[in-house]
């Protein structure tokens, strides 16, 4: 267990530059979702914390040891990788204890642990086997219990669940979680998957285009997005943006766009100019309302039940938004239909920055 | 419409097997008749009346090329030499091989390409300075010499073939390696290389044929009996006054022997080894 | 750290070599000194001695003479007819050997019963030395003794025995049929390994999609057999044009010129008229030929791309 | 680093110098290298080899055998790259090129202090000498000859073998029958065909040449290159696969029966003994005489020194072959006629008339052209361009362009 600190970290090949150095802060203990489209840069950082990629700047201390000149094998690291890279020509016991067989454990201690780990994962029957007759899941088991029998400062997960199905990856999710809450080791875990990045992370980072977007719990990540990109990335559907302008009044600031009018409240209202400003709100927020409280109006476009909810497309002004409102919705396609919105949900952002606005 | 689905693939079954029916007795024909002719008398090879079955049988003439030519000395040194270039290339290019798949580095197209320009060079030239060297070392006439010439222009393919196989065996394992304690070379000898063994195989014979095959620079390296390679051998004895037709088959038959021995034995793994796309696991 | 880490100690300081930034070139050092002691150096010696008189049996005119023996090429007939011979003969038997070798590999990618033996069987002419398939040939084709005579004329192809190698066309062509005999197996095997690489589905895809066979061909087996073509073929064509054991022992360049080549054409300059100096330049341009051609086809290939 | 021939020379000779060949029993150890390849001739050498170590058991002799075609490239790496042999067999068409290229050590004073020597009438040792220099001990001889068959002859109604080109020629008209796949000559075209070529040549009066200059004769060459390339493309009097006709195919042409008559040497002998009969069924007649000239060949063959290191037991061993009973062993085995003229005075000579045409062709048969670049010449232009007239590629004036140019190149 160790605390890990990336400080300025860059990456370029030649003369294209991949990372723009990067800050970031782990606690001890701490889940670290690095999240981002593919080509974000989010692999390479994971590799360079492990030592696989050499880093162009910048320091990576493990346990407040820096370890940017250390080999992988001695960074005291754990690794899951995306297609588990389980070594074929070996049993899956071999497989979890390599890294100890590695490191001159011996033969019977190796054995133990390794029991100990299976045991833990749910795959002590699979020990003889070899990779190649194992299901999706069950080597996804075994490439973690490979990391956790080493009992590593810091585990490193690379897209752990993108070759699962559906089914299996809700699973392994959990299983990861419950992992990390019984063995307490600080993990990197990278993803571009949004509900595994909420549902894991004590800590998330945003990536895109080699920058870090937004670092932060996932809380404030979903409902205070850095910026639009952050914004639109997280949450199915996704925010819905719509361009209008902010209007000083008493006691506030109030939203005004084609169907739209909503008052919020502002610290200092004196401070903030009048200007165009795009505001985001979250599907969950828009809520269904008479007439006569409505802050958004417009029309039902589409109505899609799912079940637990219903989705419900509608056009306000010339714009498409989506509501997800409760699961026996009655509306009616063409039927005007109004909603209220809690101020505190909404986000503004500038239009030509698309970075968050305080107000 | 299933019935002419049925049809058509039945055509095409019986296609498939005229096609590797003919070019099997245009590939293994003339084998035949060179054994039919190792087994003929002289005076019934060379005759007027062309004899297809031979009326009487003989064994003198695997008996004369094993007795006067020296061929299990011959046999030997071919296998020595092919054994060392077999060893030197998959020392020396297996290295080469994973540094190419492994590392991006500047240049490694133009290496590459450097690497197969030096097969090049044609080897009526390359012979004589290259005996001047092997004679500054002591080496010409060696069998060791003759492997070191020969991996001149083996080692780049060996080199290309196995960078393939190298391409196909999975990085990440190799990553998972040297996180759970390897070294870059612990993980090359321990995970990648059994990784691509049947890869290995399969570049080693292809190299190895070639070496059992060679002649010029056997011809132009070697001068002793001690060294001598048998396809120089076989056509050494035939020279200016010829070796009967029917010996020279006899030599013929017992040189691919030892080579469908050992495609017998590797077959498998060499066939797997070049269908082997990315290894899953 | 433990026992074994001590246990192999020169292994281990490898190993914590291999972890630094010089291990890449560590792992080429080896080939590349072998390469350049056994190639680099007799080769550029080769080159060197282009440019002088070199001639064994006249050892009083040695000496450096520039471009002299490529001048003397320009306006020596013999190579240009080696020159137009090698083109022929390797065009034509890499376009038969590739032909022969994808229909093979076609036919056992099948995977019918009973194509493991046949693969064997077809296989089975590439493991024969040049000396040995030279001399067999030159006996199934012989004039008097040739079993392949014999059934022509038995099948009533031919009204008597022919003799291959006394004309120039037909020994031509009886030359590039043995060298296709002997290096077809090569092809097949290198597109067989492509074929089997070819994901199944690309097939299923192309079918319900209303693709022939010939469509099947042209729009999946070529283009994803491209690199495989393409490492075969230059293989082949460096091989061919370098070697002349196989026409050494058939026709040694007979009859005429008709099956002179410029390897051959070298090799006899050099060992039979010891004009070591013409046969370096012949080799040269050889050389020259040989990278320009590979360095196009590179180009146009890309095989060095991934 | 760069080598010219000279250093290179220097350092391989210091190079043999610090290794010698192994031989630990003898006293010294020599290895000589020739072209023996048949069983015969590898029998007769051998027989040879163990009189001489019965004779001398101090030398041990180390031989390897190279194949003919390769001889003079193994050679010439050798004495270009270093790696000489003690001793190497020198046959006449390549004694200049051996010497040329200081292949051989001068051994003037050696032979002149030799008892053997008297054996050996000076003809022998013109075709082994330069510049008067002595750089070979003869040994034994190819015989150029003709090989006929009796039986085809008498059913032709033909009295006796040909002895000029006319009578040559008319024969060969008789003994032609296609419809039977008879032709009458066996002409050898293939590797090794340029000597017949040149023969004939001389045989129409052209000189190859004089004074070390090509000396041609245009007029005389075509005349006889149409003569004998005609035997081919008009007379059709041979097998149509003499184009690529080598020493095998002819052999195998006349042993089969297609062909009546072959030219060759004495070393074929026992070759064609052991298909056919002596006397009943083939004979031997001296070859026909041209127009010109009476052309046949008596080559010397003979052994040289390579290198200094062993050159007393090299020495023992090169004349040890001019003995008769050396000489008569390898006649015995192989059909070599011996150099010595002491050996051809043996009663086993003498008293087989099979050897009667050899004898009288040793009275009037010439040395080989003898010049720098003979092989190269012959092997490299001689031969195809003649091979291409007989494919119709080239007329016969083109050919003997070709053959001409070719020459002085060489000479040059």
């Amino acid at each position: 267990m160790a605390t890990l600190s990336i400080k300025d970290v860059r990456k370029s090949y030649g003369s294209v530059q991949v990372l723009h150095g990067v800050d970031i802060e782990l606690e001890d203990g701490g889940f670290l979702v690095l999240l981002g489209p593919s080509g974000c840069g989010k692999s390479t950082l994971l590799n360079m914390i492990a030592g696989l990629d050499d880093t162009s700047g910048g320091d990576i201390l493990i346990g407040g040891r820096s370890v940017v000149d250390l080999a992988p094998k001695d960074r005291n690291i754990a690794m899951v990788f995306q297609s588990y890279a389980l070594y074929p020509t070996m049993s899956v016991a071999r497989n979890i204890g390599f890294g100890l067989e590695m490191r001159g454990v011996d033969a019977d201690k190796r054995k133990g642990a390794v029991e100990d780990a299976a045991r833990l994962l749910q795959i002590s029957h699979l020990l003889d086997r070899r990779p190649a007759n194992l299901s999706g899941g069950q080597r996804q088991r075994v490439a973690m219990g490979r990391a956790i029998v080493r009992d590593p400062e810091l585990f490193l997960f690379d897209e752990p669940l993108s070759n699962l199905d559906a089914k299996l990856r809700v699973e392994m999710r959990t299983e990861i979680k419950r992992l990390h809450e019984r063995l307490g080791t600080s993990i990197v875990y990278v993803t571009h998957d949004q509900i595994e990045a909420m549902t894991l992370g004590t800590k998330v980072a945003v990536m895109k285009g080699g920058y870090i977007q937004q670092l932060a719990d996932p809380r404030t990540v979903y409902e205070r997005p850095a910026n639009m990109f952050v914004a639109s990335f997280i949450g199915s559907p996704a925010m819905n943006f719509l361009p209008g302008q902010l209007v000083r009044e008493a006691g506030g600031v109030r939203f005004e766009a084609s169907g739209v009018s909503i008052a919020m409240p502002a610290r200092k209202p004196a401070e903030i100019s009048e200007r165009p400003v795009i505001l985001g709100m979250r599907p969950e927020e828009l809520k269904v309302a008479a007439r006569d409280q409505a802050s958004v109006t417009g029309v039902i476009d589409v109505v899609e039940p799912t079940g637990p909810e219903t989705m419900v497309t509608v056009q306000v002004g010339d714009r498409s938004v989506i509501a997800r409102v409760p699961p026996r919705f009655a509306g009616q396609r063409n039927e005007t239909i109004f909603f209220t919105v809690d101020p505190a949900s909404i986000n503004l952002f500038d239009p030509d920055t698309e970075q968050r606005i305080d107000i | 419409m299933i019935e002419s689905k049925r049809h058509r693939r039945m055509i095409a079954n019986i296609a498939t097997y005229v096609v590797l029916v003919s070019l099997s007795v245009f590939c293994i024909g003339p084998m035949v008749w060179m054994f039919l002719t190792s087994l003929k008398y002289e005076a019934d090879i060379v005759t007027q009346t062309m004899q297809y079955m031979p009326s009487r049988i003989t064994f003198d003439n695997y008996v004369a090329i094993w007795t006067q030519s020296g061929f299990p000395l011959l046999i030997g040194n071919s296998l020595v030499v092919t054994l060392l270039t077999v060893t030197i290339c998959v020392v020396t290019g297996t290295l080469a091989a994973y540094a190419f798949s492994r590392f991006a580095f500047r240049g490694r197209d133009r290496l590459m390409l450097g690497y197969l320009v030096v097969r090049m060079f044609p080897a009526v030239m390359v012979i004589i300075p290259l005996y001047v060297v092997m004679r500054g070392v002591g080496l010409v006439d060696s069998r060791f010499g003759l492997a070191l010439a020969y991996t001149s222009f083996l080692l780049p393919l060996f080199v290309w073939m196995l960078k393939g196989f190298f391409d196909s065996a999975p990085r990440e394992l190799e990553n998972a390696a040297r996180i759970d304690g390897s070294t870059r070379l612990g993980a090359m000898v321990r995970i990648v290389v059994p990784l691509a063994r049947n890869g290995l195989v399969a570049s080693s014979v292809f190299i190895a044929i070639a070496a059992w095959n060679e002649f010029l620079f056997a011809l132009m390296l070697t001068t002793g009996q001690g060294s001598r390679t048998w396809p120089v051998g076989l056509q050494l004895m035939v020279g200016e006054f010829q070796l009967p037709w029917g010996v020279l088959a006899a030599g013929g038959i017992l040189s691919i022997i030892p080579v469908i021995v050992l495609f017998a034995i590797v077959q498998r793994t060499m066939v797997q080894g070049l269908t082997a796309g990315a290894v899953k696991g | 750290m433990t026992s074994s880490a001590s246990r192999y100690l020169p292994f281990r300081a490898l190993g914590e070599l291999s972890e630094t930034r010089y291990w890449m070139y560590l792992l080429l050092l080896p080939s590349l000194v072998l390469i350049l002691l056994v190639i680099a150096y007799p080769t550029l010696y080769g080159m060197a001695i282009s440019f002088r008189e070199m001639r064994l049996t006249r050892p009083g005119l040695d000496g450096w003479v520039g471009f002299k023996h490529y001048a003397a090429m320009w306006s020596d007939p013999v190579f240009w007819i080696a020159l137009k011979n090698t083109v022929v003969w390797v065009t034509a038997a890499v376009v038969l050997e590739l032909a022969l070798g994808l229909l093979t590999a076609t036919a056992l990618n099948r995977d019918l019963p009973g194509t493991k033996i046949f693969a064997v069987l077809i296989l089975l002419p590439y493991f024969l030395p040049n000396v040995v398939a030279g001399h067999m040939w030159a006996l199934l084709l012989d004039p008097r003794l040739g079993v392949i005579n014999d059934i022509l004329v038995r099948v009533g192809i031919l009204q008597t025995y022919k003799a291959w190698f006394a004309d120039p066309n037909a020994a031509l062509a009886a030359t590039i049929l043995v060298e296709a005999w002997h290096g077809f197996p090569f092809f097949a095997l290198l597109l067989l390994a492509g074929l089997k690489s070819i994901p199944e589905d690309l097939y299923k895809a192309a079918a319900v999609d209303g693709a022939g066979v010939a469509a099947q061909l042209r729009l999946i087996t070529l283009p994803m057999l491209k690199t495989v073509i393409a490492a075969a073929v230059i293989l082949r064509v460096i091989s061919l044009v370098n070697s002349p054991d196989l026409l050494l022992i058939l026709t040694g360049g007979g009859p005429g010129d008709a099956t002179q080549v410029l390897s051959l054409y070298a090799f006899q300059t050099a060992y039979k008229e010891f004009n070591f100096g013409y046969a370096a330049a012949l080799s040269v341009v050889m050389f020259v030929i040989l990278m320009v051609f590979a360095v196009a086809y590179i180009r146009i290939s890309r095989i060095t791309k991934e | 680093m760069q080598l010219n021939k000279r250093q290179l020379l220097i350092g391989s000779a210091a190079l043999a110098m610090a290794g010698h060949v192994g031989g630990a029993r003898a006293a010294s150890a020599i290895s000589y290298w020739h072209h023996f390849t048949s069983q015969s001739e590898m029998a007769g050498l051998l027989k040879i080899i163990g009189l001489f170590q019965a004779a001398n058991a101090d030398v041990a002799v180390t031989q390897e055998n190279i194949p003919n075609s390769e001889y003079m490239a193994k050679v010439s790496s050798a004495v270009l790259a270093g790696g000489r042999p003690d001793t190497a067999m020198v046959i006449a068409e390549r004694f200049a090129d051996l010497t040329a290229m200081e292949g051989l050590i001068d051994l003037t004073d050696r032979v002149n202090g030799w008892a053997g020597k008297a054996n050996f009438p000076d003809n022998r040792w013109t075709g082994l000498s330069s510049d008067g220099a002595i750089y070979a001990v003869p040994a034994f001889a190819f015989v150029d000859w003709m090989y006929y068959r009796t039986d085809y002859f008498e059913e032709a109604g033909l009295a006796g073998p040909p002895k000029t080109f006319d009578e040559f020629l008319e024969a060969c008209r008789k003994l032609t029958d296609p419809s039977k796949g008879r032709y009458a000559f066996g002409m050898r075209a293939g590797a090794g065909g340029f000597k017949y070529v040149i023969d004939v040549m001389e045989a129409f009066g052209s000189p190859i040449v004089k004074d070390d200059q090509p000396a041609i004769d245009r007029a005389a060459a075509i005349e006889a290159v149409t003569f004998y390339s005609d035997l081919f493309l008009r007379e059709k009097v041979v097998p149509p696969s003499a184009p690529n006709d080598s020493y095998r195919q002819i052999m195998e042409a006349f042993r089969t029966g297609q062909t009546a008559m072959l030219w060759h040497h004495t070393g074929s002998l026992n070759e064609i003994s052991g298909a056919m009969k002596q006397g009943e069924q083939f004979s031997t007649a001296p070859m026909p005489a041209g127009p010109k000239a009476h052309i046949a060949r008596v080559a010397y063959a003979g052994n040289g020194i390579m290198k200094e290191d062993n050159i007393e037991a090299a020495w023992q061993w090169v004349s040890f072959w001019g003995q008769t009973d050396a000489a008569i062993a390898l006649l015995e085995g192989t059909g070599y006629f011996p150099a010595s003229a002491a050996a051809l005075q043996d009663q086993r000579i003498t008293g087989n008339p099979i050897y009667g045409a050899a004898v009288e062709t040793l009275e009037f048969g010439r040395l080989p052209n003898n010049f720098i670049g003979a092989a190269g010449w012959s092997e490299n232009v001689v031969n195809p361009a003649f091979q291409s007239v007989l494919t119709g590629q080239s007329t016969p004036e083109q050919a003997v362009d070709r053959m001409t140019q070719g020459l002085d190149a060489a000479l040059r």
